[in-house]
């Protein structure tokens, strides 16, 4: 194996790390072009916010945890089911609302819950699970789990009061949390600046912690920092934040009529595709060829084929579960 | 009389009462250049500049503090809150500076300003994005609470609220944006606040509807007037505080018989409170208990079938008066 | 069986719930060094040191919310919101976050979960700090709200609402906090929920009451027995959801005469719910509108004359029972 | 007039608006000793907050402010009230619940209100006027009125998610805003090293705005900071941000029985005494005598004896106004 002509980023993480990766990114894409697809036929119904543009951070940071770590992250949910493993025909039939999906169809695309791979859900109330992953914290520490806790949101979620009562306990507690804030440039219709009046590493830093900003297009990249950052937390030393950047293919979601930028800055962020990034990157390393490459999509492409076919023939959850899981009864006793 | 949608008889009201009083500006989450989630603002920023169209960031709270802080400053502000749903984070400003300054105050402070929100459920968007909460704005003194259910009275009753002295929650069922109607284009034309709109006139039964569900209510009407000649009189409550009480007790002492329709839950929804006042003030005339027909009392899930089974349909309608007649 | 107040009483069921149960612990603003805003955690921090005793930021939303994750990582927390008037700000996470993971998980998550709140008016705290909103939280489903008349059953509520797999609201009235009674101090003492309690049986008319109110209905039930010769039945609720309306509804179509005492508002309170239901189930056995002793609809002064004239008294629910007996 | 022996802080200020400054920090030590008694006695109910130890915030800020500039406070209100200028009388009269009161009775001693003068309230949600103190700011712009709000609140605000709404909006709008932060160390009883990770003036600049930390029990550093602000807010710089220090004598309120706090820390802060320290001063520099200083106590005396007797025969509001001041009708039309 040669090195990379290129110097930077130097790709530690060996061949079936970066595989994996590779795969992770196309199957997360490939199953959300398919989302949009299936949304257009009526197929996937209510809202729909796909995550084409920002496979790196999902992929990069989640292969940093291990079993026992949880979590927990926003509606645009998918691409950190799939990086974490969430079984793809079940992500789907929770899609398509069959009693088959993660979510026995109640949830939907901003509810994905598998518990038992500490995917802890989708929340979509922006920002109102970032104090949630400080509680996963709090058990983490009081029942001696050493578990630590990522929690995605996006640059929108900045402006809210829980962004900033969650980090304050946070570091005020020392919780194991990792803040993984994707920074895709806009809330909707928003861009940040206009809606924060600082940078938000800065402002995070503010409250003691350590914050960084990383490529959010390089999945080496951000692998690297959330490494750091696990190791940071599980270590005892309380939350780390890591503001990464990528952007956002599509609309925010289906409904967005995208009036509030141009088609062209779409393309120039294109140009840094994270996908086309490592497998370059790959290729010039002697890690993938075209045959190899060529197997991968093909296997995306099954994988995806696959869920959709499970979820069409997958049943409707029976009207007669309607009042299921309202509460949990009985009492502990 | 034009004929328009609901969505966008609410951008001409907000147009003219830009237009008319320059203390009126808008702001909320992306109704700039997004042009507002429902497409309600669609162009107010280009016509009015950013001053008096401002996207805020997503904080709830905040902005309709700022809203209310611009209201004691001699503003009359509107902020959106995109949906129902996220004004849980707004309700401690709504109801304790908004609903009480004027009260605290001893008269000195009033709090002009307009909130306005989407709701209810019916579009697969799950639990946490599809609640009916009117009834629960209805409950604080000093608010008033608006839920037009069709493109005239939208116009109207917004315009309306422009005018008012005070907070006015105004909840648009998202149901009902792309309804057409003919809507006066009289830039006077307004909908006075807790004046029921009898929208058929019926001996049989009163049903009474308010925002989205005035529209089960009258297909209901329809049904039985077809299938069961039944001749239901249907109210439409336009605004629930002040509510038009008056109006549904005339209805029921001809009637003797009423059905509340709601998209809310059953228990503890807007319809217990009606159904009590129909009670204290009708006792006598009633030849069956009020009933009441809403959203059964669990979160709405996402799939098809089971919100559908959980919200109130026309035929659910249509059945609660039909065990009124048997009974 | 002890008798001691109710501060005490709750204070025992955290102390005895926190010694059974290592997944118990306690958060909220001051209820560490200063003991609780109303003394009911007072000494809880030197008997069980920093970690299970949090003194938290003013920080609502965040400290419900950081509740809610530790419940979901296998704790079960208590998480105390000094008084209902604060829990606005941490209503989404209460409604969207506590009260829904159950369900839009499909049951893989729930959230084990108590929140304690002071309530209530009387104390001339003006119009932000004189809340009762017992109802509010009723009616979101996935909710349980507990709401003590007396130290007894604040205990065995309490306790019991730590054996619950979900959130309960639990709502501490303030003017009950100094009143005495016996508890018994068997650990294993629970009220169930659900359960109302019939403190006095009677034929004549059903008082029905919980929280703050049960005591005006009782002082009323005395008043009418004495002065008026009229055997009033008094129910305490207990918990208002759930809520045990078979209870009700034996009585009242015993009595065929109902009073909702409550200290909330009358619009939109939860009287109307409970009004609404008895007429659903007991119509034919009504000989009168059931009545609703309420709050005005007011913001609460701070004047004592003006917060006494807005709150409802013994005199009058002795007036409402009179006035049934009189039609 | 000597200059001061003591070199720093030199008083650009002159003897009467010095004198002033001691008149109106005597009134409110008077004013709130009076209320402790008045509470211990009954005439004065529901939660009373004392201001004692924290006289030169109010006194040095608000005299900063020309007429038709606003103040929005917390329910630690009276002494931001008198150093405002509002009756005593009247102040006085709110607080026994007097239709006579400065809202009538109905708000009490957390919500005074005077808007003949420009102070719209005092708050008993903790941070929730900060956002009203940014759409003052709003309305000051579109108007163009030109006035500044000054909002007072204590450290244990800075914990709320509405702290970091209003700071961020009142910068990316550039309102006319001053924040003043009384920092008395303690929110309730909770120090505020437990409840914030980090410092206030710290956090607020994240936001990108100035801010600066000063002694609190200094008066005449109190008003030079404000003026800057004040100025800097005005010129249309956006909004400044000041932490002062003063310290709290009394519990939080009258029902706290102070189980968190040492006496002698007590005992330490009262050396620092900011009504001494001016006396002092001014004595030193022969702005103040003996006779000068009775003849201010006498005065202060005197003023505060009439409150009380004002308030004593004035009458309550009517029980027939109980239903004034829900909604204001009629619509403008
Ligand atoms: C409390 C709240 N306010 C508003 C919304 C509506 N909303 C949904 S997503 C969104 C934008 C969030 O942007 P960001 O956090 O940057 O995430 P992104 O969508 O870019 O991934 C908004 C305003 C919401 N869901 N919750
Ligand atoms: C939202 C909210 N939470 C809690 C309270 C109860 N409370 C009243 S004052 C206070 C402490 C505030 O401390 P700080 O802001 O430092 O002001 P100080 O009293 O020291 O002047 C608390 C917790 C409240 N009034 N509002
Ligand atoms: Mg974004
Ligand atoms: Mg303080």
């Amino acid at each position: 194996m040669t090195a990379p002509t290129n110097p930077s980023p130097k790709p530690k993480l060996g061949e079936e790390q970066l595989g994996l990766f590779l795969y992770q990114m196309m199957l997360i894409r490939r199953f959300e072009e398919k989302c949009g697809e299936l949304y257009t036929k009526g197929k996937i119904k209510g809202f729909l916010h796909l995550y084409t543009g920002q496979e790196a951070c999902a992929v990069g940071a989640i292969a940093t945890l291990e079993d026992r770590d949880k979590i927990v992250t926003h509606y645009r949910d998918h691409g950190h089911a799939l990086a974490r493993g969430l079984d793809p025909n079940r992500v789907m039939a929770e899609l398509f609302g069959k009693a088959t999906g993660v979510s026995g169809g109640r949830g939907g695309s901003m509810h994905l819950y598998d518990v038992t791979k500490g995917f802890l859900g989708g929340y979509a109330i922006v920002a109102a699970h970032l104090p949630l992953a400080v509680g996963l914290g709090l058990a983490s520490q009081m029942k001696k789990e050493d578990f630590v806790t990522l929690c995605f949101f996006g640059d929108g979620s900045v402006g809210e009061g829980e962004f900033h009562e969650a980090l304050n306990m946070s570091v005020l507690w020392k919780t194991p949390t990792i803040f993984f804030c994707e920074n895709n440039l806009y809330g909707m219709g928003v861009p940040l600046k206009e809606s924060l009046s600082t940078e938000i590493p800065k402002l995070a830093a503010a409250y003691n912690m350590p914050a960084v900003s990383i490529d959010g297009m390089d999945v080496i990249a951000v692998h690297e920092a959330t490494q750091k950052a696990v190791a940071h937390a599980r270590a005892g030393n309380g939350p780390y934040f890591i503001e990464a950047m990528p952007y956002r293919y599509r609309g925010h979601s289906m409904a967005d009529p995208e009036l509030y930028r141009l088609k062209d800055e779409v393309e120039q962020y294109r140009k840094r595709d994270c996908i086309e990034r490592l497998k370059t990157q790959m290729m010039k390393a002697g890690q993938l060829d075209e045959a190899k490459y060529q197997e991968i999509s093909a296997r995306v492409e099954q994988v995806v084929e696959e869920s959709v076919e499970f979820s069409e023939r997958s049943p409707q959850p029976g009207l007669e579960t309607l009042f299921d899981y309202i509460t949990k009864e009985p009492a502990r006793g | 009389m034009v004929e328009m949608r609901m969505r966008d008889a609410l951008r001409e009201a907000l147009r003219e009462e830009m237009l008319r009083d320059e203390r009126v500006f808008l702001m909320g989450e992306d109704i700039g250049a997004y042009g507002g989630s429902y497409a309600v603002t669609k162009g107010l920023l280009e016509e009015f500049g950013e001053e008096r169209v401002r996207d805020t960031p997503i904080a709830e709270s905040g902005m309709v503090g700022i809203g209310i802080g611009a209201a004691m400053g001699g503003m009359h502000p509107m902020v959106e809150m995109m949906t129902i749903n996220f004004s849980f984070l707004a309700l401690d400003q709504i109801v304790n500076s908004a609903a009480k300054l004027y009260h605290m105050s001893n008269g000195q402070i009033n709090v002009p300003m307009v909130v306005r929100m989407a709701s209810g459920g019916g579009s697969q968007l799950a639990a946490t994005h599809s609640h009916s909460l009117e009834g629960l704005y209805a409950h604080f003194p000093g608010l008033k609470v608006v839920c037009p259910s069709n493109a005239a009275d939208a116009k109207g009753l917004l315009k309306r609220a422009f005018r008012d002295e005070n907070t006015v929650i105004f909840i648009e069922h998202t149901a009902n944006y792309a309804l057409k109607s003919d809507v006066p284009d009289d830039p006077d034309y307004l909908v006075e606040f807790g004046v029921a709109n009898i929208l058929k006139p019926g001996a049989d039964v009163t049903i009474v509807g308010y925002s989205g569900s005035v529209h089960q209510a009258m297909r209901a009407a329809k049904m039985l007037e077809e299938q069961e000649e039944i001749d239901a009189e249907v109210i439409d409550l336009r605004t629930i505080r002040p509510l038009d009480i008056d109006t549904v007790i005339a209805s029921v002492k001809k009637t003797n018989r009423a059905v509340i329709v709601e998209d809310d839950w059953l228990f503890g929804g807007f319809g217990g409170e009606l159904s009590a006042q129909i009670m204290e003030r009708a006792f006598d005339y009633l030849d069956a208990p009020v009933a009441r027909v809403s959203c059964k009392d669990v979160p709405l899930p996402y799939n098809r079938n089971l919100e559908f089974a959980a919200l109130p349909s026309e035929e659910d309608v249509v059945e609660a008066v039909l065990r009124m007649f048997k009974e």
